[in-house]
């Protein structure tokens, strides 16, 4: 039930919004109500599903896989209220600063049902839709702005994203024709008995399509165009909710259809994460544009993901998503500070400087904690290393140009003070990363159910 | 028959990534077009079971698996949508940058990054002088006694 | 696709048609609705023909002569919008009823009112929805791809 | 009250205003230490206590405090010297931010990280949780960081605050790393417990080790040494406390915290030794001839916190009763100098020794104070500064005959820079103007002053504070035993050598001069700090260079989709036996109509990769989609070849109207010939990687057919669901959420077109 109304709050409101001219101060704060009552839906769902449990419903009330079945976990549940967040905290931010276009409103919504849908599906094919939901979403939201830069950036985006979909699309056909089956389950159950080469074709061909959504080394080449061309909430959102469904996809994919696929290529992944740290750390360095300078930073934090998922076991599973969660808060709140000027920013931006660096207080260090224990577990020197020189980057990085930016900048070259209530929204972001690492638990024991309701699915 | 199809969803496909490579950005829609119909075809080639048409089906009637069916029907329509969006996003391009080539497009980019290298320079000296800038700036000079 | 008649003076002949052209596509639409579940097309198939037949009207008139021609294709959006809210109600309705979403009345099994094919039931609602949502969506496509009367469009 | 700086006052200087208001903030944050001040005395006298809170239950982490012996030491010399430097500090920060003439408000940018850095400290004393004490211990950092950088105008400062934020958290990490291979060796993170678990192993070592490197890099020990006389860009507050008592003393105060642990590995011990000897001589011959005021003391807290560290490298009661009760004496005494060091500048406007002197005349208070501060480092009796070296000699004479010696060594270059130090300021002629010296610049001097001298009359309290602390890192009671003894007993001898030889090199300038300049040079050539400033600007050319070798436009990004997902499949294909895996399946019936279609679609496939004609391209699109929809008519899909068709014309309609309003192609100009060939050869190489890892896959997929398929249910429900044609029913009713979802992405695909063609409607 709840589940079912944490689609249709934000399917109905955006499909209502987006009719609307959302320049009006108005339509664009009904966007932000309807994407908060998606979030609080969501938030009681979370809490429902945190001891363990899990909301499920099949579509007309048929059997499993006759109907679609929608499944709520922890894992999904934490992603959808994640993503969610992250959209609600952009379009409040474009709401305060004023919207330009006429369906930006209403587009995030439905972008937030579409996400919300995907994390909440177990069906393969009900995935797909929900994605292409989400991905046409952001495809009309890349051009947000709608000077030249923000038009290539949304070409580029397009253009790539769409051959990851239908690779995607590929591999569902494939999925369904070496199981007959669409429900998640089942296609796990009959997975286990399939030709060893088709599945890992079909395997490579989703972790292809979602490495392009991740933008992980070296599928990466769309991610700095893009990030640094959009405009700053429309980066937050790509980079803050939409990325999210690449380690979604890796997690929900990788652990519950393919776990042997997993277990064959995580070699593979550690090596691909490593390669994405390390470039993505080096390029962020040298940037100047802080919004490039993120977005390369974005491609070497998903690389400690794909670490931690190729190293795998409960331990770097937590990590994996620990870090999927933290590290889209951090792109978030830096991606909305890189756009806003005056007091108060700069506290955040260095706040979410000092998270992607992994330096307590701030939430990042729950995620770097995690990923040392998922380095020790593995038994690696290398990996380890591997972590400290990753954290050493990115305080290069990120501190090179937080003082260039806050510290240096001559009184002339700063425009005029972003309004009150758009760095009062970036300072509350900060003070939620700054919460989280203060208080991890509920970050720790969210990730630990969210991976417990995994390998649940896993283990029938 | 398994072969056949899957040589024409290679050649859509291989043709289409082809055309995604070109210069024209119209031959880049025609690219996922082709891929979009790969993936239709490939959905088509994926039942379960070949025969007539799912329809008043009586048991034992060997029919056409109706599923991956329904599946190429969202398919499509879904190519339907994102084609238009693409061929939008082309439009738009070509209105504002006056060209139809991707290069062109790029170019606009470097303008972009040659007015990025002041603010690398600034980047660079925040973490203290560049060695061939020579010497220690802060610490004091080798023969530190001498008055200024 | 160049037009035959000029910029803002389109046949009279071209007119008529594009006028005319809707009526019979709307009762082919009809057809493929009101026969339910039980043969090929449904309202998707159904929507595509109606904008395929307003097609030519853009092709020959242009963005601007269409809407003089045929004053309520103004309202496709609103059009598209309330295809959608209504196959979403026709979707999200057994919510009131306690039921998993996309569950219909009458419920599997139970007997259903027809109308010589139409059956009458929560699926129709899906389909019109589905049909207003294309016409609504592929008029404003038609519409936004269509000859505008200079080119620029800024 | 005017203030000129040097020669260069501003002009006006003499029309600005008294100091700003009184400093509340500053006020604020020294009552609180003060308050801290007392609660720590109480807590020492009341026997400590402690407790502790779950805090992430799900990683067994705890926020677990305990007032013991080493807290109660740190946190007393946190609060207390934290204390006096605030007080000192409301005077100065007025003072600081007029010269700048920056706004007073920029206060609130200065108290807030004071106070919390005396929160951290506190917490880092007392934390029993290695991930609490992390955190404290990054917390130190952070706010260091943003001290340094105060005066963010200047480019020093703002360098020298990224190098030590970068090599203080670098280092940290190491300590994280420790922490989890002793939680994945051991179950936990209580230090308490750890220290009772960790057996000598392999593992404990590597810990130990990691403990030791995060540590030495905070307490500024070679050769990491370098970020802290870069540090004194901070305001002098700011040095006076956190390079004198606090930050470099957070590094000494893990290593006691965790000294069991290091213990067991007597490699650690040996390299802590090694590092505090180097660190010793190499921050006292630096030390000597520094010129600017700061700098000096720098070095010698490089070189003073090198003692501390050598001492816990000896290890024993004897060595740990010793670190600690140095900690304390130097703790004192040097944020005294440093503070005289803030004072003297404020007054004259110099910061260098080569233009100060004379000014014992001048100000006489301040002038003993800081005697009686440098007396103490130097170990002079009558001063607490003295038991420091007693109890150091006696340890080192315990360890051997090489630590003796260097203990020696050590204690005559401390003599030496010190003695230098405060004759330049207060001897000899009198140089320079001279400004009157606010009373609260020198009060919080004299106090500690006073303090360093009431040690060296009453011991007692310092050793009972040392012994407690020490018997926290020992693992077992200390008993210290600090007195003067007036006989020749080695002690007595080792500290009349020092002093000696202290004064040696104090009469050899020359020499002295040449030493020490032979060693700076040495480390400008190859120090550890060069290595620091290459690597970075190392890593940002590598930055740009990478950086343009990326190209980004989008045909670069789809082939690095394109390859990598084909050299991917490629490796699947190989990682898996492949040996009856292919079917090339059969052809019955109605395939013979299909298999000409596939054939048509093939033919235009490439008839579109060549046209040159983009309407050909568009016409050869359309032939594709008719002639599929025709394959899918004949395999019996009827739904889906109506709507392909319905589409299919749709497609080429938007395709077509689109074309016709897009300027031509322009003909291929930028490059010659080869280029231009080689460029198509290239895209034909990626689009037959492409094609041929989709027909491996493709191929390999369709070779394995299910048994079954869920759409028999779909079948055998259709009727139920009041239909007939399966797939319809699925569309509507059994997957009817997906075609729900399928128009709403066909709304939202044409609210996208409208908002990009901006054409009315919409």
């Amino acid at each position: 039930m709840l589940l079912s109304i944490a689609l249709l709050v934000p399917w109905v409101s955006g499909a209502l919004l987006v009719a609307l001219d959302g320049r009006r101060r108005a339509v664009a704060w009904l966007a932000v109500v309807a994407l908060a009552a998606n979030l609080a839906v969501l938030g009681v769902l979370a809490a429902e599903v945190s001891t363990g449990g899990v909301a499920q419903v099949v579509t007309g009330g048929w059997p499993v896989g006759v109907g679609i079945v929608l499944r709520a976990d922890a894992l999904g549940v934490a992603f959808a209220a994640l993503s969610v967040l992250v959209l609600l905290a952009a379009a409040a931010h474009e709401a305060i600063g004023g919207v330009r276009s006429r369906t930006f409103p209403g587009l995030v919504v439905l972008l937030s049902a579409g996400l919300t849908g995907l994390f909440v599906t177990a069906d393969v094919f009900s995935f797909y839709v929900f994605f292409e939901l989400a991905m046409t979403a952001s495809y009309a939201l890349s051009a947000y702005g709608g000077k030249r830069r923000q038009l290539r950036a949304a070409l580029v985006f397009t253009a790539v994203n769409l051959l990851g979909s239908f690779i995607f699309l590929l591999s569902v056909a494939g999925a369904y024709r070496v199981t007959g089956a669409l429900a998640m389950d089942q296609v796990a159950q009959r997975l286990l008995t399939v030709n060893p080469n088709a599945a890992v074709l079909i395997a490579a061909g989703f972790f292809t399509a979602f490495s392009v959504k991740l933008g992980l080394f070296p599928f990466h080449f769309w991610l700095p165009t893009v990030y640094a061309g959009a405009r700053p909430a429309v980066a937050a959102i790509l980079s803050g909710a939409v990325a999210n469904i690449g380690s979604y996809g890796l997690l929900r994919f990788g652990v519950a259809l393919f776990p042997e696929q997993l277990r064959l290529a995580g070699v593979a992944l550690v090596v691909l994460g490593a390669a994405s740290i390390v470039y993505g750390g080096v390029m962020a360095v040298a940037r100047g544009d802080a919004a490039e300078m993120l977005a390369y930073s974005a491609i070497g934090q998903v690389g400690y993901v794909l670490v931690a998922l190729g190293v795998g076991g409960p331990v770097g599973l937590t990590a994996a998503v620990l870090y999927s969660a933290v590290n889209s808060l951090n792109k978030a709140l830096l991606f909305l500070a890189s756009g806003v000027r005056g007091a108060l920013v700069a506290a955040a931006f260095a706040l979410g400087a000092l998270s992607v660096a992994g330096v307590p207080p701030a939430a990042g260090f729950v995620g770097k904690l995690e990923l040392f224990r998922t380095g020790v577990v593995a038994g690696s020197a290398a990996l380890v290393v591997l972590l400290v020189v990753g954290s050493a980057l990115s305080l290069v990085y990120l501190f090179q140009v937080y003082q260039r930016r806050f510290w240096r900048a001559d009184p002339q070259a700063v425009g005029a003070a972003s309004p009150l209530a758009q760095r009062l929204l970036t300072a509350a972001l900060a003070l939620l990363v700054l919460a989280l690492g203060v208080w991890p638990e509920p970050l720790l024991a969210f990730s630990g159910h969210a991976v417990e309701a995994l390998l649940a699915g896993n283990s029938p | 028959m398994i072969l056949a199809f899957a040589l024409a969803a290679a050649f859509l496909f291989g043709s289409g990534a082809y055309l995604l490579l070109k210069r024209d950005l119209i031959r880049m829609v025609a690219g996922i077009m082709l891929i979009s119909q790969c993936a239709v075809v490939t959905i088509i080639a994926a039942s379960l079971g070949r025969g007539r048409a799912a329809i008043a089906v009586a048991p034992g009637d060997p029919v056409s698996d109706p599923l991956p069916q329904a599946l190429a029907l969202t398919a499509l329509v879904i190519g339907l949508a994102t084609v238009a969006l693409l061929l939008a996003l082309v439009h738009r391009a070509v209105v504002v940058f006056r060209t139809a080539e991707q290069d062109r497009l790029a170019a606009t980019e470097a303008a972009h990054e040659a007015a990025l290298e002041r603010e690398r320079r600034a980047d660079r000296e925040e973490v203290g002088p560049a060695p061939e800038e020579a010497g220690p700036a802060e610490e004091e000079p080798a023969d530190g006694g001498r008055a200024r | 696709m160049r037009p035959g008649g000029r910029d803002g003076a389109p046949d009279a002949v071209v007119r008529v048609v594009a006028r005319l052209l809707p009526g019979p596509s709307l009762m082919v639409a009809a057809g493929l609705i009101a026969k339910g579940y039980a043969e090929v097309g449904d309202g998707f198939a159904a929507g595509v023909i109606v904008a395929l037949a307003i097609a030519p009207s853009y092709v020959a008139l242009g963005a601007e002569g269409v809407e003089a021609a045929l004053p309520v294709l103004r309202h496709a959006p609103a059009v598209a919008v309330g295809g959608l809210l209504l196959a979403l109600a026709s979707g999200f309705f057994p919510l009131l009823l306690g039921e998993p979403p996309v569950s219909h009345r009458p419920a599997p099994g139970e007997h259903v009112v027809k109308i010589g094919a139409l059956e009458l039931f929560t699926p129709l609602l899906l389909d019109i929805g589905v049909f207003l949502l294309v016409v609504g969506v592929l008029t404003v496509l038609l519409h936004q791809f269509g000859r505008p009367r200079r080119e620029g469009g800024r | 009250m005017v203030v000129i700086r040097g020669g260069a006052a501003p002009p006006g200087a003499g029309q600005r205003h008294r100091g700003s208001a009184v400093d509340w903030p500053g006020w604020l944050a020294c009552a609180a230490a003060l308050a801290g001040f007392a609660l720590c005395l109480l807590g020492w006298l009341a026997g400590g206590g402690a407790f502790a809170l779950p805090w992430a239950p799900s990683l067994d982490l705890e926020l677990s405090f305990a007032l013991d012996g080493l807290a109660v030491l740190y946190g007393l010399l946190a609060t207390g010297v934290g204390a006096l430097v605030f007080a000192y500090g409301t005077r100065y920060l007025s003072l600081h931010l007029e010269h700048q003439r920056r706004q007073a408000v920029e206060r609130w940018r200065f108290w807030p990280w004071m106070a919390l850095f005396a929160v951290a400290m506190v917490g880092l004393a007392t934390a029993q949780d290695l991930v609490l004490v992390f955190v404290f211990f990054d917390l130190t950092a952070v706010c260091s960081y943003f001290l340094i950088g105060f005066d963010r105008a200047e480019r020093e400062a703002r360098t020298s605050a990224l190098m030590a934020l970068l090599v203080t958290v670098v280092a940290a990490v190491a300590m994280l790393v420790a922490a989890v291979l002793l939680y994945a060796a051991h179950g936990t993170f209580s230090i308490p417990e750890l220290l009772a678990r960790a057996a000598p192993s392999a593992t404990t070592t590597l810990a130990a080790a990691l403990l030791a490197v995060a540590a030495l890099a905070k307490s500024a020990q070679v050769p990491l040494h370098f970020w802290l006389p870069r540090a004194m860009a901070a305001p002098t507050p700011v040095s006076a406390y956190l390079h004198s008592a606090a930050m470099v003393a957070a590094g000494v105060l893990v290593i006691g915290r965790v000294h069991p642990l290091l213990a067991r590995s007597e490699a650690v011990l040996t390299g802590l030794l090694v590092v505090g000897a180097a660190s010793v001589v190499v921050g006292g011959v630096l030390a000597l001839r520094r010129d600017v005021l700061k700098q000096v003391l720098a070095y010698s807290t490089i070189s003073q916190y090198g003692y501390v560290v050598m001492m816990y490298g000896m290890g024993g009661a004897a060595g740990n009763g010793a670190a600690a009760f140095y900690v304390l004496a130097h703790g004192v005494a040097k944020s005294a100098l440093f503070m005289t060091a803030g004072a003297v500048t404020m007054a004259t406007g110099e910061d260098r020794l080569s233009r100060l002197g004379g000014l014992g005349r001048r100000a006489p208070v301040l002038a003993v104070a800081a005697g009686v501060a440098s007396a103490t480092l130097a170990a002079l009796p009558l001063t607490v500064g003295f038991f420091k070296d007693e109890l150091l000699f006696t340890a080192a004479l315990r360890h051997g005959p090489t630590t003796a010696v260097l203990a020696v060594v050590a204690a005559a270059l401390t003599f030496a820079y010190v003695g230098r130090f405060w004759g330049a300021l207060f001897l000899g002629p009198p140089r320079g103007r001279v400004g009157s010296t606010p009373v609260l610049l020198v009060a919080p001097v004299v106090v500690l002053a006073v303090i360093a001298v009431a040690g060296g009359l009453v011991v007692e309290p310092f050793a009972r504070l040392a012994e407690d602390a020490a018997g926290v890192s020992a693992g077992g009671p200390v008993a210290l035993s600090p007195a003067y003894h007036l006989d020749a007993r080695a002690e007595n001898l080792m500290a009349l050598a020092a002093w000696a030889a202290g004064g040696a090199l104090l009469a050899l300038p020359r020499v002295v001069d040449r030493v020490s300049r032979a060693v700076a040079v040495a480390g400008e050539r190859a120090g550890p700090r060069r290595a620091y400033e290459m690597a970075v600007h190392a890593l940002n050319r590598a930055s740009t260079a990478l950086h343009d070798r990326e190209v980004r436009d989008l045909r670069t990004s789809i082939a690095a989709v394109l390859v990598p997902a084909g050299v991917l499949i490629g490796l699947a294909f190989a990682a898996t036996p492949t040996a009856g895996a292919y079917v090339v399946g059969a052809v019955v019936g109605a395939d013979w109509l299909i298999l000409p279609l596939l054939a048509l679609v093939v033919i235009a496939t490439v008839v579109i990769a060549v046209a040159k004609a983009r309407l050909a391209v568009a016409l050869a699109l359309s032939v594709v989609g008719f002639a599929l929809a025709a394959v899918y008519a004949l395999v019996g899909a009827p739904d889906v070849a109506l709507v392909a068709v319905v589409v299919e014309t749709m497609l080429t309609l938007v395709f077509v109207a689109a074309l016709a309003r897009m300027p031509r192609a322009a003909p291929e100009r930028d490059a010659g010939a080869p280029a231009r060939v080689r460029r198509r050869r290239r895209d034909a190489i990626a689009g037959g990687v492409a094609g041929v890892a989709v027909f491996a896959s493709v191929w390999g997929f369709l070779s394995q057919p299910a048994p079954d398929s869920v759409s028999a249910e779909h079948i055998r429900l259709t009727p139920a669901a009041h239909g007939s044609d399966v797939v319809t029913v699925i569309v509507a009713d059994f997957r009817g959420l997906d075609t729900l979802v399928e128009i709403t992405v066909l709304l939202v695909a044409v609210v996208g077109v409208a908002t990009l063609a901006r054409r009315r409607l919409w």
